[in-house]
């Protein structure tokens, strides 16, 4: 079976998602740049126009990418399914406002080709695009990538980054409602945490989005950093603050339930949110990168076909 | 003569090791940081199977086939050892920067699968040839990969500066990530080629090799 | 039987010869080999102590015997303008995860510490290792022969905050190196002439 | 607490595959289901464990009170070779039952670069007995976990429209990448 037979076109089992009910990839991922909206406007009116234009050549080296791509390797799908747009303002939103265009064109194309492109176009992925051009990036070029290096002409502070650095009394000042504003230093949309959780509930209203992921995250952040903050208040910020500090809410409802990356039955969707939501407390407090929520999903999905296998019994099977 | 050539020239490109003839990928990963660590690496690997596949075809008709293996892993791993005195007494820091994998030659496949692949079939002008280009062909891929990481991931070539001090290092290209990424890329590229090429004979398309272990001869010798 | 007895026969003596090879060429290489490894291993800990010095200090190497020991000291001369202005030689100490090795290099004909330098080192990374970078070692350059204790025990050398397993061990050895410098000085003196 | 540290390095830190390339030809070779995997990690856990505890008796008791450490790598090798031999024949006579689900792997393990490179790593790094034992136990089952993972995810893959230059090796190779990226999370977790 060295030569390689193209499937035959009445078997083909075609990648998730598989749903289909009158709804088009096209109008899922309109209706996820309609979230995305909000938090996009909060993020220019934060930082200004430096946040504009790192979504805007984010999203075009996005969609130039994959244009290419989808040329190169004939038989992929349309280009016009906006999925492009998703990803390249996805990731643009993990960036501080101040990248340099070198550091938004080779991330973006980096999450589209090898996040996505490569295995296929949209639905094969094991992993969630934007998540894999940031960690690329956040390999490469730490101090581009550092929040509060990068935007030294900036009042704000990253809170993670002195939660991190100076410990928890350093952030007891801060207060939720700056957090809840986007009043802090991290990824230009992931702060807006505000416009990104009406987002999320407009996606969850409209039935756009299974609330277990996000739900479960959520839990999962909360819950182990109760855990920490409980055993030792002097040491662990409040779970509130970790709920509301960097990128979790954007990562619980937008990044986590990538489609094609997260588990499709009930109970292994919870099981892989709670599992993320604890790794990004995890790795917060143990790890070397003070906002652990990429890494933390990066991780969870890895685990995402394992996790999937936990299915409820057929009937009549032993 | 036209046949010692054939041997000679097949790794080189038509089998080359690990692009086509997917073979010994663990140093190909791990010692490919720069340039120079791949020659080093190539270098000793072409002295370990030069020799072996000299020593093993010489000795074809002696070694019992039932002990085979075991005389092919002894007549490596002397000269693995071989290897390793002289690179500590001619070359010590590039043994201690190439550190556990130079030991790890004697596991590489290449050795033992040319041994058993071709060596113990063949007389000895013919399997020193072919592992001497085998070799010749790891050491070019190696220092191949090895320049393109450097390349990006430092911004020399063994050493030399190449770019400006404005250039940002893509150091994603010398950790481990960057290693798998870059070697499977590279992989890619080799498939399309051929599948162009054989396009352009008006052949069908096929995929690129597996690793089935069936380009190296020991574990497909060790199942029958 | 006779398949039996072949393979045998052929096994050991491919073996044998396998291992008649690797003896000599280990004959052969060893000195060279020495050479590579005290360039490499201790070389970089020589030029830390003494910088720009004009011999190499490797191929100018003696070793000597401290009256009463039962070991040997292979120690390294340090020469400016054709006089020797210092030596340095290795000792070592157990510290948390093995042995510390540390060169200890002293002034000529001065007796003072010039400096030392931590050579082979496999604490636990991050805390132990600490030992290694400069503050803990810059104190003992320009330090007389004694006193050569931590703090703790009434000397005057300060730990590595958290890594005082290791930083005893270091200074251990280079207590050690003080007394053996004691015992072999006259010979010290004598052993590099003028040229 | 020691133990634990290095256990936990062994498995997500420092990952015997996705950190320090080694086992990478199984790793890609036997990661095309879940339950072959399974078996070649099991076996690999099997085989490391005990040829770490009888190479590192090997080096302390016999090439080092005779002087003999340059023939460290012949040693381990032929030690390596003869103990999965011997594993074979062990368990198919003692326990069929194991032997049908790992011995198809046995063979293989020799040649696994992973087996020798743990067993040279404890020597390098000076561990004692336990120590050693429990570094090659933790190294192995890091392989397992990567194995597995691998496994799983490629299953998925099966059903993705990956384009045809790019199958096999290159998205395996590819896949890998991003699992060492992935495990980058965990990068300074110990220090």
């Amino acid at each position: 079976m060295s030569t390689f037979s193209p499937p035959s076109p009445l078997l083909t089992v075609s990648a998730p998602p598989h749903a289909h009910c009158g709804r088009t990839t096209r109008g899922l991922m309109a209706e996820t740049l309609f979230a995305l909206a909000p938090a996009a406007i909060m993020a220019v009116l934060v930082f200004g126009l430096p946040a504009l234009r790192v979504m805007a050549l984010s999203c075009a080296v996005a969609v130039i990418c994959e244009t290419l791509c989808a040329r190169a390797m004939a038989g992929t799908p349309a280009v016009d399914d906006l999925n492009a747009l998703v990803i390249g303002l996805l990731f643009a939103f993990l960036l501080p406002a101040s990248a340099p265009w070198w550091l938004v064109a080779a991330g973006s194309a980096t999450s589209v080709v090898l996040g996505k492109m490569v295995f296929g176009g949209l639905g094969g992925s094991p992993l969630c695009a934007p998540l894999v051009g940031w960690a690329v990036c956040k390999l490469s070029w730490k101090g581009a990538m550092d929040y509060d290096l990068s935007m030294l002409s900036s009042s704000l502070t990253s809170p993670l980054a002195q939660l991190k650095h100076l410990g928890p009394q350093a952030v007891a000042g801060i207060s939720l409602q700056d957090l809840l504003l986007g009043q802090q230093l991290g990824g230009l949309g992931a702060v807006q945490v505000a416009a990104l959780l009406a987002g999320g509930a407009y996606l969850l209203i409209r039935g756009r989005l299974r609330p277990h992921i996000p739900l479960a995250f959520l839990a999962g952040t909360f819950l182990t950093a109760l855990i920490y903050f409980y055993l030792d208040p002097a040491a662990c910020a409040p779970p509130l603050f970790h709920l509301l500090a960097g990128g979790a809410v954007l990562g619980a409802f937008f990044l986590a339930p990538d489609c094609s990356s997260s588990p499709v039955g009930h109970v292994p969707m919870i099981v892989f949110g709670l599992l993320a939501g604890c790794l990004v407390v995890v790795i917060r407090v143990y790890g070397v990168y003070p906002d652990g929520v990429p890494f933390a999903i990066l991780l969870a999905e890895l685990l995402t076909p394992l996790v999937d296998r936990i299915r409820p019994r057929p009937l009549g099977v032993g | 003569m036209g046949a010692t050539w054939k041997e000679l020239t097949k790794g080189l490109w038509r089998e080359i090791p690990p692009f086509r003839l997917v073979l010994g990928l663990c140093p190909t990963l791990a010692v490919t940081k720069t340039a120079d660590n791949g020659l080093g690496m190539g270098l000793a690997v072409i002295f370990v199977l030069t020799l072996s596949n000299l020593a093993v075809s010489a000795l074809r008709r002696l070694i019992p086939a039932k002990v085979r293996i075991a005389c092919f892993i002894v007549i490596a791993a002397t000269l693995v050892v071989g290897v390793e005195l002289l690179m500590q007494a001619f070359a010590y820091p590039l043994y201690q920067r190439l550190g556990i994998f130079v030991p790890l030659i004697v596991v590489n496949c290449i050795i033992l699968g040319r041994a058993e692949a071709f060596a113990s079939r063949n007389p000895v002008h013919l399997s020193v040839a072919d592992g001497l280009g085998m070799g010749l062909g790891f050491t070019l891929s190696l220092t191949l990969l090895g320049a393109l990481r450097e390349v990006l991931g430092y911004g020399t070539v063994f050493g030399l500066c190449l770019f400006g001090p404005g250039f940002k290092p893509f150091s994603f290209m010398i950790e481990a990530p960057g290693a798998f990424v870059c070697l499977g890329l590279v992989l890619a590229g080799m498939n399309a080629l051929t599948n162009w090429q054989r396009k352009r004979q008006g052949l069908a398309a096929v995929e690129g090799p597996g690793h089935d272990c069936k380009s190296c001869g020991l574990c497909a010798a060790d199942k029958k | 039987m006779r398949e039996a007895a072949r393979m045998i026969i052929v096994l050991s003596l491919i073996a044998g010869l396998s291992g008649l090879t690797l003896a000599s060429l280990r004959q052969a290489t060893g000195p060279l080999i020495e050479e590579q490894v005290l360039t490499y291993v201790q070389g970089p800990s020589l030029g830390q102590i003494f910088a720009d010095t004009e011999n190499n200090a490797v191929r100018d190497r003696k070793t000597f015997r401290p009256p009463g020991a039962d070991r040997e000291l292979t120690v390294f001369p340090a020469r400016r303008q054709g006089r020797l202005v210092g030596v340095s030689f290795e000792t070592s100490a157990k510290g948390y995860g093995g042995e510390i090795g540390v060169m200890v290099g002293f002034t000529m004909p001065e007796g003072k510490l010039a400096g030392i330098a931590i050579t082979t080192m496999k604490e636990t990374p991050g805390v132990g290792s600490r030992v290694a970078k400069h503050g803990f070692t810059t104190q003992f350059r320009g330090h007389g022969l004694d006193n050569l204790d931590l703090r703790s025990k009434g000397g005057d050398i300060d730990a590595v905050s958290g890594a005082t397993i290791s930083s005893t061990a270091a200074t251990a050895a280079v207590k050690q190196a003080a007394q053996d410098f004691k015992a072999i000085r006259e010979e010290l003196a004598k052993a590099w002439p003028e040229s | 607490m020691e133990y634990f540290l290095l256990i936990i390095a062994a498995i997500f830190v420092n990952n015997i595959v996705l950190a320090q390339y080694l086992g990478n030809c199984p790793f890609l070779g036997c990661s095309r289901a879940t339950g072959t995997a399974v078996g070649m990690g099991g076996a690999v856990i099997f085989v490391v464990t005990l040829a770490t505890a009888i190479t590192w008796l090997v080096q302390k008791r016999l090439l080092e009170p005779m002087g003999l450490e340059y023939l460290q790598t012949i040693a381990f090798i032929l030690v390596i070779a003869a103990l999965v031999q011997f594993v074979e024949m062990f368990l198919k006579k003692v326990l069929p039952p194991l032997y049908r689900a790992l011995g198809i792997f046995l063979p293989l393990i020799t040649t696994n670069c992973a087996v020798l490179g743990i067993a040279i790593i404890c020597q390098r790094k000076e561990y004692g007995l336990l120590k050693s034992v429990v570094f090659a136990a933790a190294s192995a089952a890091g392989f397992m976990l990567a194995l597995v993972l691998m496994a799983a995810i490629r299953e998925r893959l099966d059903t993705a429209r990956v384009p045809r230059a790019l199958r096999g090796m290159p998205i395996g190779l590819i896949l890998a990448g991003l699992m060492s990226l992935a495990f980058f999370a965990f990068s300074g977790m110990i220090a």
